[in-house]
């Protein structure tokens, strides 16, 4: 990590940055956040372990406006939405220097919190760091295998490749040891009894906090249809009906053929809805009927939604 | 036969036959086709305005309905997709369920044997017992 | 959805029909007295491209049964591309429908031309047969538009 | 808040047998916004329209519901009306509860309820309606007709005659189309080329008329008043300025005495060289050269006809040339076909040459044609003693079995057939089986009773089941006659069908390139069946010809006139007014992703860096503009936007969306 | 002092609820929330909720009342009133929606919890009193529990709240878990009445069991790292000098103004008042409102907070220094924890409070 901040600060010293997008150290030791760094001395705070899931992608549509270049950590799959964001001009690429960091996989802290309460030390997280995870607790202490506590995202990993980098640090590990639809196959295979029951059961959890929508790098809308008065859909009561089940389906459906499969929605649910499912069966329905297409992964191809072919399958036909 | 009789047994034909007899118009292609024609006193093309006009009765009492080779020609080449062979086959298992045959089975077969009975009728009217 | 006093399931339909083919579609069942359920209430749309997925879910949500959508045929599109859009974008929320466990069928899309009066008839017909054998939208309807 | 005003038509019974009009007009008094609801016999009537500007001015009525007929019926009336009062004419909304309700309902109860929803509709949509103003694009004052045919030729003589330049692409190297290969034509038994040569003459020098012949049409953008169109012109191989048509090249062609080509113009009866003009009295009069059979071009050898060209017109070189052209009209003349008869089996088409079809016999039966106006078997050239013509073949049939119109020509072109056969041959023997012979026309049936009374033309009622080429060259038809109840089997020479005709399989590319709508059947539709019978729905876009759908010559010529007119009559305007139902974009909400642009047909949307003031933005961004000329108010980019930041004017997503919630209340 | 072993404890639930509704901390699709008791429930008394029980007292959505409209038929119109005149024929009548009117026992609360109510109070049972929290306080019967296992995201002591004894806090019933029993302890006269009827199932304990207990709660408490906030600085007058800091500039930017922390917040307390057509009428309700959220409080004008960083910093001047203004100093933060645990970004009421601290002591943030 020092390595990082050392090219960091040199970036900055000399002028080919004017800010640093990255991680700041957190008072726990299990909650960095993103933040911006526009000195060399505020890097001492800088950060980057296992606990650096959050996407920083969508804070640069606001960095790149800024006078000067940002310099941005960006994990391989981050760079899909980074690259997502260029293809809708959302990001100025000209004000952007990217640092593909090294990643091997995410933490997911709810998994390690399952059966360590009273945390106050991690150690083991950083990249070139253990296959084990120690945490001391109050309670006691703790050992988990580093690949145990993953994000689920990390689980159907895209690869170690940076899309896109002006330069890169670190080593990457692909980390995928599941089928990527493993999860929407099993829920295809129930019955419509089956799936409905699940879905019911996980959304009536919704408290409607909108945070899928708001950490979502596709969701970059200056304001969403769900808050403006153009569709008068505006709602935020949670009623136990359908209208959380439209909001996530709308959710999906309007970055279905943008969505680049990141995980964050899922990662930043409070209430652990596994609302990647819904993106995941768009993206699956997509390389079904109309040919392997992964967002973010070429900046210059035509969305799904955006394209056709006179022989597209029929609404309500099964492939 | 009654009204409602004629009425049950157009319907029967119709059901059987899965033909329209309204979508005759009248060509006469059915007949300029039938190998049986000259043996026929109600003609191919007559079938449909039979069972139209309810004329049941004479049509399953005619020498037509055992004159039929289902040799499917007019079936072929109907343009409307009437079918009169399907119709007069459909007016023949009429006749066939009338008497008892309700269920058809392969054992049966040459008992029912006879100079008059095609034998192409009863391997249709087996087909579609047996479904 | 509403029931007649005879206790029988009436579903309520809402048909978007694009304004240069199944529109007059309609108005030619309409002129050659091609009868189909009232239940069937016509929305006027420009193009079936038009319709944006958050109408149909609004129309459960609201309480429909069933939503159909009837555009041009495939290569007919009056503004040549609009149906390919929609063909596309309703595989996907129909599919999703499906996913989340929305019985099949209350959803459907029917390609119809300015001359299908019959079809058009064909088709409504059909389709609320069918929404009627599946019975009351209960998996969508919001809770407030209750009875 | 709107004040509403709800009129609903009794259209006499139309409506008011169905639907308890009173009733309706009962319960609209109370919907949000309505301050006035009344019924009246007639709404489109004079005395109708004069009944709704009264209310609007006495009542200060800002917005308009009509109850009544389909708005593709009445809405320009009822806007119109609107506007005389005062009122923006898109402050009206209609209700159908006529063709979507009283037509199709039979339950009077059950009527009113959907009346009564349907109008809730529309006074909820009013509610949320706009002013919107009628722009304005100018009109390119040149017309194109695809299709040089007689209807084509027609089209374009009357436009041009008009004052106006237009231009014919024609796909075959010459213009003329079916006609040309006629020999004559009924009631009057004018020789076709007799007519039509002129004209085709007079469309060659025409000076508004630019011919592009072997040539297609490639791509059609821009919309009425604007078209821009991609014209292929298909390489010739022959240099139009140059040549003179002496016709040196195809008589020299090697391949034209091998004979293996065979002739498209002679329906395969004939051969002709590789290097051809179709038919001697071709316009323009210049060759070209078929490069699929061509030695030249399949070996590299040969080059007779550059050798022999005295005007040195031949280029083997010549390219396939695009042409980009601007056009305020499209006229569709894309003419017929006969259907392929391999499905119809018993008819023995393939397998003998002596069962020809109708069109067959004109080329056999011209002077021009391939056995010099000699009637004669294609088997063993004998002039046929006997002769059978089969009617309808193909046409009235159940979907699968054929098409299910009638063609329309074949009863009269039978007849005429059945009379010159008669007239030249009097020993011959002519039958005729037929369904039913159908001629209503001018002169039309008189005609027919001449084959019978004055040439004894044998009529039998009834169909043939079956042609069966007989071991000694004859043919066996065997048929039936209804009316003597008795099966014919009839030996015969020559059997003639008259087979189905079909809409030119071309139609299908270009009515997509066009969005020109097509039927079932491939023929164009009509605006309107009856009221607007040579305009495609889409604007611009005219019809004339089989195209349209099966008529004989004179029709066509009197279509093609219509189509003229109707042509003219928009390029006379100078502008155009424009639907002012477009998209727009709200700055405030535009992302500027380009997901509209991606989507939009037209190309209208086009992205600007704009400075966006509202409440807490003040910034320069890149933001999504409409061009509302080119906007035709598809929709497209308004649900591809995933903000709702782009909306359509007319169709917005509230007002639908409020339509959902009032129909679903 | 009764108790009862943890084992039965399903017995003393179904008991509660055989009078009362039962609402308890339930495990559904992985997550705990506060639901109502069923048979065969999954119950999870140990771990924090992830939503704050306020649901109870302060529901995220409740109908406030129904606007019917009726139409005169024309032929009941009396003489002279004329059929077209839609406005005398038309009548509006408003329903009221029931206020609740059964009590309910609320099982499992923590002390910070119901010092959150105790904040609610402040708000909805001021003048004017919302009636319908008012009716849900009145009906409500809260029996709440002693901390098990404090996480290292509570720091309820901060605010005064003690973890270890509910009966500090305006609880109706205490109770603790001490090895395999759960001890309990009336402490209000609606908590007696409680006891009363749940009485067969419980048996008497003595008081040394749940005292040692209390030591245990509190000496975990004191080893958590965020019970020794300061909040120097904070509270009553403090507006000025906090709101114009240039500070909140610096730590607000992660923020995504999504509204999880303030709808697991037991103290949050905004609603927004909407209306939805029905067949008939219209339906009018209230909801939680964010004032995280864009559209918070926005009026036609448009100019409601625009930016992210005045919302933010809203949410804690409010929570910190304008409650406080208002209501005698106190705090409308309790410590629960819960928006440290959920936020998306990590960022947390507890890291403003240290940034803040940090920079009036000096040094960089």
């Amino acid at each position: 990590m020092q390595g990082l901040i050392d090219r960091l600060t040199a970036l900055l010293n000399d002028g080919t940055v004017a800010r640093v997008l990255g991680w700041k150290k957190g008072d726990m030791p299990y909650n960095p956040e993103p933040a911006i760094f526009n000195s060399a001395e505020e890097l001492k705070d800088f950060v980057y372990d296992g606990f650096c899931g959050a996407n920083l992608s969508k804070m640069m549509i606001e960095a790149t406006k800024l006078e000067g270049k940002t310099a941005v950590c960006l994990k391989p799959c981050d760079t899909y939405s980074f690259n997502q964001l260029i293809r809708e001009h959302r990001v100025n690429r000209d004000n952007a220097y990217i640092i593909g960091v090294g990643c091997r996989g995410k933490l997911d802290i709810e998994k390690i919190k399952k059966d360590a309460k009273g945390i106050t030390e991690i150690s083991g997280t950083e990249l070139d760091g253990q296959e084990k995870v120690t945490i001391k607790t109050i309670y006691g202490d703790k050992e988990i295998n580093y690949t145990d506590a993953l994000l689920g995202r990390c689980h159907v990993c895209k690869g170690k490749e940076h899309m896109i980098a002006d330069e890169t640090w670190g080593e990457s590990k692909d980390t995928a040891d599941q089928e990527r639809f493993e999860e929407v196959q099993k829920l295809e295979a129930m019955t419509a009894e089956e799936r409905f029951e699940f879905f019911k059961n996980e959304l009536s959890k919704c408290i409607r906090c909108n945070a899928c929508r708001n950490v979502c790098p596709a969701c970059s809308c200056r304001k969403c249809v769900f808050d403006n008065t153009k569709f008068d859909a505006q709602q935020k009561a949670n009623v136990d009906s359908f209208e959380e089940k439209m909001f996530h389906i709308i959710r999906a459906f309007h970055v279905a053929g943008r969505c680049t499969d990141c995980g964050e929605c899922s990662r930043v649910c409070p209430e652990g809805i596994p609302l990647h499912l819904f993106n995941r069966k768009f993206i699956k329905d997509i390389d079904k009927y109309y040919g392997e297409f992964q967002a973010g992964k070429d900046p210059e191809a035509q969305s799904p939604l955006t394209d056709f072919t006179f022989e597209d399958i029929e609404p309500g036909e099964r492939g | 036969m009654t009204k409602q009789e004629i009425e049950k047994n157009v319907e029967l034909i119709r059901e059987i036959s899965g033909c329209d007899p309204y979508k005759c118009m009248r060509c006469g292609k059915c007949s300029g086709s039938c190998p049986s024609f000259n043996e026929m006193d109600i003609k191919p093309h007559q079938f449909a305005s039979y069972i139209i006009n309810g004329n049941v009765e004479e049509l399953v009492s005619s020498k037509s309905l055992w004159k039929c080779l289902s040799c499917f020609a007019c079936i072929e080449r109907c343009p409307r997709n009437v079918e009169p062979g399907k119709l007069i086959d459909a007016a023949r298992q009429l006749v066939e369920r009338e008497r008892g045959g309700d269920h058809l089975q392969a054992e049966d077969i040459p008992e029912l044997l006879n100079e008059d009975v095609p034998q192409q009728l009863l391997v249709s009217a087996y087909r579609r017992y047996r479904r | 959805m509403s029931v007649n006093e005879n206790g029988e399931f009436r579903p309520l339909i809402v048909a978007f029909c694009c304004n240069w083919c199944s529109y007059a579609g309609a108005d030619l069942a309409g002129s050659s007295r091609l009868s189909y359920p009232a239940d069937v209430k016509i929305i006027r749309v420009p193009c079936s491209g038009r319709v944006n997925p958050m109408f149909i879910l609004r129309a459960f949500e609201r309480g429909a049964d069933g939503v159909i959508i009837c555009g041009c045929h495939p290569g007919d599109c009056h503004y040549s591309t609009g149906n390919y859009y929609a063909r596309r974008r309703m595989t996907l929320l129909f599919s999703m429908l499906d996913y989340i466990g929305v019985e099949n069928g209350r959803t459907r899309v029917e390609w119809c031309s300015a001359a299908e009066g019959a079809k058009f008839s064909k088709t409504m017909n059909e389709f609320c047969e069918k929404i009627a054998s599946l019975g009351k939208n209960v998996r969508l309807g919001d809770l407030r538009c209750k009875d | 808040m709107q004040r509403i005003g709800v009129f609903v038509c009794h259209c006499g019974s139309n409506i008011a047998a169905t639907v308890d009009v009173k009733k309706v007009v009962e319960l609209v008094r109370y919907e949000p916004g309505v301050v006035f609801a009344d019924d009246y016999m007639y709404m489109c009537s004079e005395a109708g329209q004069e009944k709704i500007i009264e209310a609007i001015k006495e009542n200060k009525l800002t917005g308009l519901v009509i109850c009544s007929c389909s708005p593709r019926m009445h809405e320009k009336t009822f806007r119109a009306c609107a506007e005389k009062a005062g009122l923006n004419p898109y402050m009206v909304e209609i209700a159908n509860i006529r063709e979507q309700c009283s037509w199709i309902h039979k339950d009077r109860e059950e009527a009113t309820e959907k009346a009564v929803i349907l109008a809730r509709a529309a006074i909820a949509k009013v509610n949320l309606n706009t002013p919107l103003q009628e722009g304005e694009s100018p009109v390119i004052k040149r017309a194109l007709v695809i299709g040089g045919g007689i209807a084509g030729i027609q089209t374009a003589l009357d436009i041009a005659d008009a004052g106006y330049p237009v231009d014919i692409v024609e796909r075959e190297p010459s213009i003329g189309g079916r006609m040309s290969q006629f020999d004559k034509t009924f009631p009057t038994l004018d020789c076709a080329s007799c007519i039509l040569t002129p004209k085709m003459v007079e469309v060659n020098q025409h000076p508004n008329i630019t011919l592009y012949t072997y040539s297609e049409v490639e791509g059609v953008a821009g919309y009425v008043g604007n078209f821009e169109v991609q014209i292929k012109k298909k390489a010739r191989s022959v240099d139009m300025a140059a040549c003179t048509g002496c016709g040196e090249c195809q008589a020299k062609c090697p391949l034209g005495k091998m004979g293996k080509i065979p002739s498209e113009f002679d329906r395969g009866l004939k051969n002709r060289p590789a290097i051809y003009m179709p038919f001697a009295q071709a316009v323009p009069a210049v060759p070209v050269i078929d490069r699929e059979n061509c030695t030249y071009f399949k070996t590299g050898k040969c080059g007779v006809c550059a050798k022999i060209c005295p005007s040195k017109a031949i280029n083997y070189e010549q390219e396939d040339e695009i042409v980009t052209e601007k056009y305020g009209a499209i006229v569709v003349a894309t003419g017929f076909d006969i259907i392929n008869l391999d499905k119809y089996g018993e008819y023995a088409y393939n397998e003998s040459p002596d069962v020809i079809t109708s069109i067959e016999l004109e080329r056999l039966m011209n002077a021009a044609g391939p056995t010099g106006g000699h009637l004669e078997r294609m088997s063993d050239h004998k002039q046929p003693k006997d002769i059978v013509f089969i009617q309808c073949v193909g046409s009235r049939c159940d979907d699968e079995k054929g098409k299910p119109y009638c063609s329309k020509v074949c009863c009269m072109y039978t007849a005429k057939h059945a009379m010159l056969i008669k007239d030249h041959w009097p020993d011959t023997n002519v039958t005729v089986f037929y369904i039913d012979v159908r001629t209503p026309g001018k002169n039309f049936d008189e005609f027919y009773r001449r084959a019978v009374e004055q040439y004894h033309v044998n009529y039998i009622k009834g169909q043939v089941g079956k042609v069966i080429p007989q071991p000694d060259g004859s043919l066996m038809v065997q048929g039936v006659d209804l009316l003597d109840n008795k099966q014919i089997m009839k030996k015969t020479d020559m059997v003639v069908l008259a087979a189905a005709i079909e809409p030119n399989k071309g139609v299908r590319k270009i009515a997509t390139m066009l969005t020109a709508s097509i039927d079932n059947n491939d023929f164009l539709t009509e605006a309107h069946a009856k009221l607007r019978p040579v305009e495609s729905p889409t604007a611009g876009i005219f019809l004339s010809g089989m195209a349209q759908g099966p008529k004989d010559i004179p029709e066509t010529v009197s279509q093609a006139g219509a189509a003229a007119v109707k042509v003219v009559g928009l390029l006379a305007k100078d502008k155009l007014k424009t639907n002012p139902c477009t998209a727009k974009c709200d700055p405030m909400f535009c992302n500027g992703c380009s997901t509209c642009a991606n989507v939009c047909p037209y190309g209208a949307i086009t992205y600007e860096d704009q400075l966006v003031r509202g409440p807490g933005v003040n910034e320069t961004r890149r933001v999504a503009i409409v061009n509302n000329a080119l906007c035709q108010g598809c929709g497209a980019c308004t649900t591809a936007c995933p903000s709702g930041a782009m909306d359509l004017q007319g169709f917005s997503n509230r007002q639908i969306t409020t339509e959902v919630d009032a129909i679903c209340q | 002092m009764y108790k009862i072993s943890l084992k039965d404890l399903d017995t003393l639930f179904r008991e509660i609820a055989g009078n009362n509704e039962l609402i308890l901390p339930v495990k559904k699709a992985g997550q705990i929330n506060f639901g109502a008791y069923e048979e065969g429930v999954e119950t999870d008394l140990i771990n924090k909720s992830v939503k704050s029980p306020k649901d109870a007292f302060f529901p995220q959505f409740e109908t406030l009342y129904n606007v019917k409209k009726t139409i005169t038929p024309a032929d009941e119109l009396a003489d002279g009133e004329e059929a077209a005149n839609t406005k005398i024929r038309t009548k509006l009548s408003i329903e009221m929606e029931g206020l609740k009117d059964k009590d309910f026992v609320i099982f499992g609360m923590r002390a910070c919890d119901v010092k959150g109510v105790e904040v609610l109070d402040n708000v909805f049972l001021s003048d004017p009193v919302d009636s319908f929290y008012k009716a849900r306080r009145d009906h409500g019967i809260i029996v709440a529990l002693a901390c098990k296992e404090p996480e290292e995201s509570c720091f309820c002591t901060v605010f005064g709240v003690d973890p270890a004894d509910p009966t500090k806090a305006k609880a109706d019933v205490a109770t603790w878990i001490v090895g395999e029993d759960l001890y309990w302890k009336a402490v209000t006269e609606k908590g007696e009445k409680l006891t009363e009827s749940v009485k067969s199932a419980l048996t008497d304990a003595d008081e040394a069991a749940v005292e040692s207990e209390k030591a245990n709660i509190t000496s975990i408490m004191d080893k958590l790292p965020n019970t020794k906030l300061s909040l120097e600085g904070w509270g009553a007058g403090k507006t000025d000098e906090k709101f114009n800091s240039e500070l909140w500039g610096k730590i607000y930017n992660p923020c995504l103004g999504c509204g999880t922390c303030t709808f697991v917040c037991p103290t949050c307390q905004c609603y927004d008042i909407k209306d939805y057509t029905t067949k008939d009428g219209i339906q009018r309700y209230r909801c939680w409102d964010s004032c995280m959220y864009s559209d918070f409080t926005l009026m036609a004008g448009g100019q409601n907070r625009t930016s992210q960083l005045q919302r933010f910093r809203q949410r804690f001047m409010h929570k910190l220094v304008y409650y406080p203004d208002r209501y005698d100093g106190m705090f409308s933060c309790v410590g629960c924890g819960r928006c440290v645990d959920k936020c998306p970004q990590s960022l947390n009421i507890v890291k403003v409070i240290k940034a803040f601290d940090k920079e009036e002591k000096g040094g960089a943030v």
